[in-house]
């Protein structure tokens, strides 16, 4: 295992010691608890937006944290949900009167610590909504979307909600506009190394050196296939096909791409796979608003990357183009 | 062990740490094969706090102390498993509120709430390859034992064979649920962490109960 | 080899083809060659800055093309210099009459295409200044500070250029910021396991499984120490040190931290990296004004890192504070 | 080859390249020890466009035709020394600007130019572990041969032989520039790929001149 860290125990806490002392002015935390992130300064009757989550994806999910994004998150050790006392204890912090959104992914722990979490606030007297994101068409059949694994397209449901809560809508409205944004985004992954989670010190599932597997989560949930790698190309297609397919997706119709690595692989290769993207997508009429390239949601030192697709109304569009800056996501506003 | 005070529910839960203790292997081992291999992990911390709470507390009222004890073991552990164990004892907890001795029917009225509290929160139900499938069964034996009059120790100890047939049936099941979930067919053979979890919790109680008599 | 690409002699071509699909309003090239990647948009007055290197360390180069950054880049196959033509191709494109300064690294190559293409460039009747960018301290000693390679420390001086040459200031002016910035900055990296030039096809060196190497180029040119791995404050100790005395940093001195991923190694790293270097310059009196964490230069899919620090002054305070937008790289204003 | 005409600039031109795809390996290897290993590629690069642009031309001012073939050489192979090699020709090329013959006199002119060309663009001396510590001695030995009106494949035989020299004798030298500068006294015995190619040069000149005399 070959990480820059001190004891393996210790990686999640100092880990946040780190984003605090870096980014002193933007972020805070709350009940004296390092996992409970915060952002530094409030917007009166402003709906605030939670999330929470695991450690180990950076940028997900506490990066997410600031200006025109999230208001909170509680952070969980690497690959573990954070506990319901401390999705509570952001929830409070960083309610203004205007009730509280929970984004977070379709993960088991996650869901019920967020539940228990809304019951806990709903006797503090603060109103909750949820939206859970579930779009990596990979993980469950299309009729079971229920079942799906938030991944990336989370990305994208942050965006949008943030954005509306910062015209000061209602909680009601926060949430139709997240709904909306996790409806229309479907992701695939694929995965061509495992990441090692500190405390447990070796790679929970191994890929021989000329193997990929396509559709694989990012904690190494199993994929759709397991193969020798492929060209660039090939991937993309493989990648790109189910989700077009799934939404669908389909010509006139206009989207945000996301390109997302997931901790090894190089933006070089990403642009690579951009190259193919553009050209599938030109070729069905679908035209392309914004491409977001990078590191959106990672699993440590995972190699492997996903595509995701947003589909795009006037709304959505609007609220993309919103600025944001958060210490990791920083965005000016985009011309429509 | 012919009714449980606070003394008996003190034996219990330092068996069921030591349990857990002992298991920890065993679990991440059975987790890691669909799963993310942190069970063993999780139902330490789990446990070890949730026996901290019962060895320092004075709390006469059990359904009280059941009720913090699963709240520690919510903070301690907040994984799938820990979450589930964690609002059973609170469920379990508030179902036997103002009181302070446990016969073998507060014993079956608190396991029932506390699977029911589990299948709530898990939006689940027996069948689907989870610890209900283990939890299930045990209050069925439990009631039945109860109604029956039987004692304690033997009403633990029927409950126990039951949730081990209840992790045997498992293994024929189709993961509904979590990570295993993914695995879809895959799944069906393989024998489920979270009920073997559920078994372990009787075997605790039952060998508590049997220890002394 | 795993990475997601075609043909290994297409690595470059498709990058930058990826890379002018998913920013085709603020990227364009020169000279129908590919290559030759400049700015969209035109500035009247105000003098071009290029750059120019090897491809594989995206975001360097050409992800500093852009607002309040570089106007133009020469892109070169992965680890090889552009050609002059090329560089003059780009220096044509962008001069808008106020001349141009390049700023590019230390290395060979690139010094004698840039050389050429000065010459070149004054037959074209277009002024042209140089700066070129060496602070990697592990490289040569103090007192031979004209040997050393430039890595990530670049990022100030293209930003304080940038910014200068957004006022309009002369050629002369803006060059002097972005000595000034050159001046100020040293960096010293770690690196913890190799990468693979795709045209090669295998490491160019090796590190054994518990191996790291304090001083490390990003082309894997040798270091100071080669020895076993060690805890994350160990390492940043033997980094920083090193850079602090060589300036000297020291007490009442501001600085910006740059922590740079060279490519595997993730984020929650960098910042338990920062969480030491933040405790040393606390310990020592040296105040920070901002601190860039992420991927900045990096050598594809290699681990390892690098620790930058820039002395500031009221100038290249005001400098570094400027916004900037590009494909790669965004920042609002901030606050002095 | 008693006077270097175009054709007789064709044969060498012809020779340089098959000596660089025949050496690519070799070079790789050299240049793996304290550099990048491109150096073979490069160089096949450089040689094969230098080569296509003699091949080709009709040019009959060889000093022109030179220059040219240095520039294609530049955009060719734009690494060290690539573009150190496309100065040498751009160089020596400007200064025998209006040359259709090349004596053994002209041939020095061009060499002295070509290795100036290069320690000012490489801002180098000799001694330092460079290119130009094969082309140096061998310059000198092509202006020694020229003054005592040696023939042109005689002058080039010497001049290779001190090239050859310059190679051993930079194997003791301590790099100052490039890569292997940061190996600093580790350089110390290692042998460097640039004077190399210098001698390569030299064989393939001296080699095309001797063939058919
Ligand atoms: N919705 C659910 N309801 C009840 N039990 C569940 C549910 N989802 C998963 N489980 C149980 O949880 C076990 C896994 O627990 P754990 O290892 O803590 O999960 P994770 O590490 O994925 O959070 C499974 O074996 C199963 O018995
Ligand atoms: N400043 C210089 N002047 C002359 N020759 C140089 C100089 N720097 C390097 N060289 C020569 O270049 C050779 C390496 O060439 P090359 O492999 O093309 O370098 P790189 O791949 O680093 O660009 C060295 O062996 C040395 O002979
Ligand atoms: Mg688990
Ligand atoms: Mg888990
Ligand atoms: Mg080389
Ligand atoms: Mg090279």
């Amino acid at each position: 295992m070959k990480k820059i860290m001190n004891k393996a125990e210790n990686f999640v806490d100092e880990m946040l010691e780190g984003i605090l002392a870096a980014h002193p002015t933007e972020l805070t935390i709350a009940a004296d608890d390092l996992r409970c992130i915060i952002k530094a300064g409030k917007t009166p009757n402003k709906v605030g937006i939670a999330t929470g989550g695991g450690s180990g994806h950076l940028p997900l999910f506490l990066g997410y944290v600031g200006e025109g994004m999230l208001d909170g998150c509680s952070v969980g050790g690497v690959f573990q949900s954070p506990s319901s006392t401390q999705m509570l204890e952001v929830t409070k912090a960083i309610d203004q009167g205007a009730g509280v959104l929970y984004i977070y992914g379709n993960y088991g722990g996650d869901i019920l610590n967020f539940n228990m979490a809304s019951e806990m606030a709903e006797i503090e007297d603060i109103r909750v909504e949820q939206v859970i994101a579930g779009e990596d068409v990979a993980s469950a059949p299309k009729g079971e979307e229920g079942k799906r694994r938030g991944v990336a397209g989370i990305f994208f449901v942050y965006k949008a909600a943030g954005a509306m809560a910062d015209t000061l809508a209602s909680l009601d409205e926060v949430k139709r506009v997240a709904q909306k944004a996790a409806d229309n985004v479907r992701t695939m992954g694929v995965a061509l190394t495992p990441c090692i989670v500190p405390e447990v010190g070796k790679p929970s599932f191994t890929l021989e050196d000329d193997e990929m597997e396509i559709g694989m989560g990012i904690h190494g949930e199993p994929g759709i296939s397991k193969g020798p790698l492929k060209t660039s190309d090939k991937i993309v297609d493989e990648m790109l096909n189910p989700v077009l397919q799934d939404l669908p997706y389909g010509t006139g119709d206009e989207v945000a791409v996301l390109i997302n690595g997931l901790g090894a692989t190089p933006k070089e290769e990403l642009y690579i796979m951009y190259r193919r993207v553009h050209h599938i997508l030109t070729e069905k009429g679908i035209s392309v608003f914004k491409v977001y390239i990078g590191e959106f949601a990672t699993s440590m030192e995972m190699a492997g990357a996903s595509v995701s697709l947003l589909k795009l109304d006037q709304e959505l569009k609007e609220l993309l183009s919103k600025p944001a800056n958060t210490p990791f996501f920083e965005q000016k506003q985009l011309s429509l | 062990m012919n009714t449980i005070g606070l003394n008996e529910l003190k034996t219990i839960f330092d068996g069921l740490k030591k349990l857990m203790d002992e298991k920890r292997e065993y679990l991440i081992e059975l987790d890691g094969v669909m799963g993310d291999s942190d069970l063993g992990i999780t139902m330490q911390k789990a446990f070890t706090a949730a026996n901290e709470e019962v060895q320092s507390s004075g709390e006469q009222d059990l359904g009280k102390l059941l009720m913090k004890t699963g709240m520690k073991i919510a903070q301690a552990a907040p994984s799938t498993m820990g979450t589930l164990v964690a609002t059973g004892f609170m469920k379990g907890g508030k179902a036997l509120f103002k009181t302070e001795t446990i016969s073998s029917k507060e014993l079956a009225v608190f396991f029932r709430a506390f699977t029911q509290g589990i299948m709530d929160a898990g939006k689940t139900v027996p069948g689907n390859k989870t610890i209900v499938d283990a939890l299930h069964p045990a209050t069925l034996a439990l009631e039945d034992a109860a109604s029956g009059n039987k004692s304690i120790p033997e009403a633990l100890k029927l409950a126990y064979e039951a949730a081990i047939g209840g992790v045997e049936a498992s293994k024929q099941m189709k993961a509904q649920h979590g990570r295993a979930a993914y695995y879809q067919d895959k799944s069906i053979g393989v024998q489920d962490p979270g009920a073997t979890v559920g078994a372990f919790i009787f075997q605790a109680f039952s060998e508590a109960a049997n220890s002394g008599k």
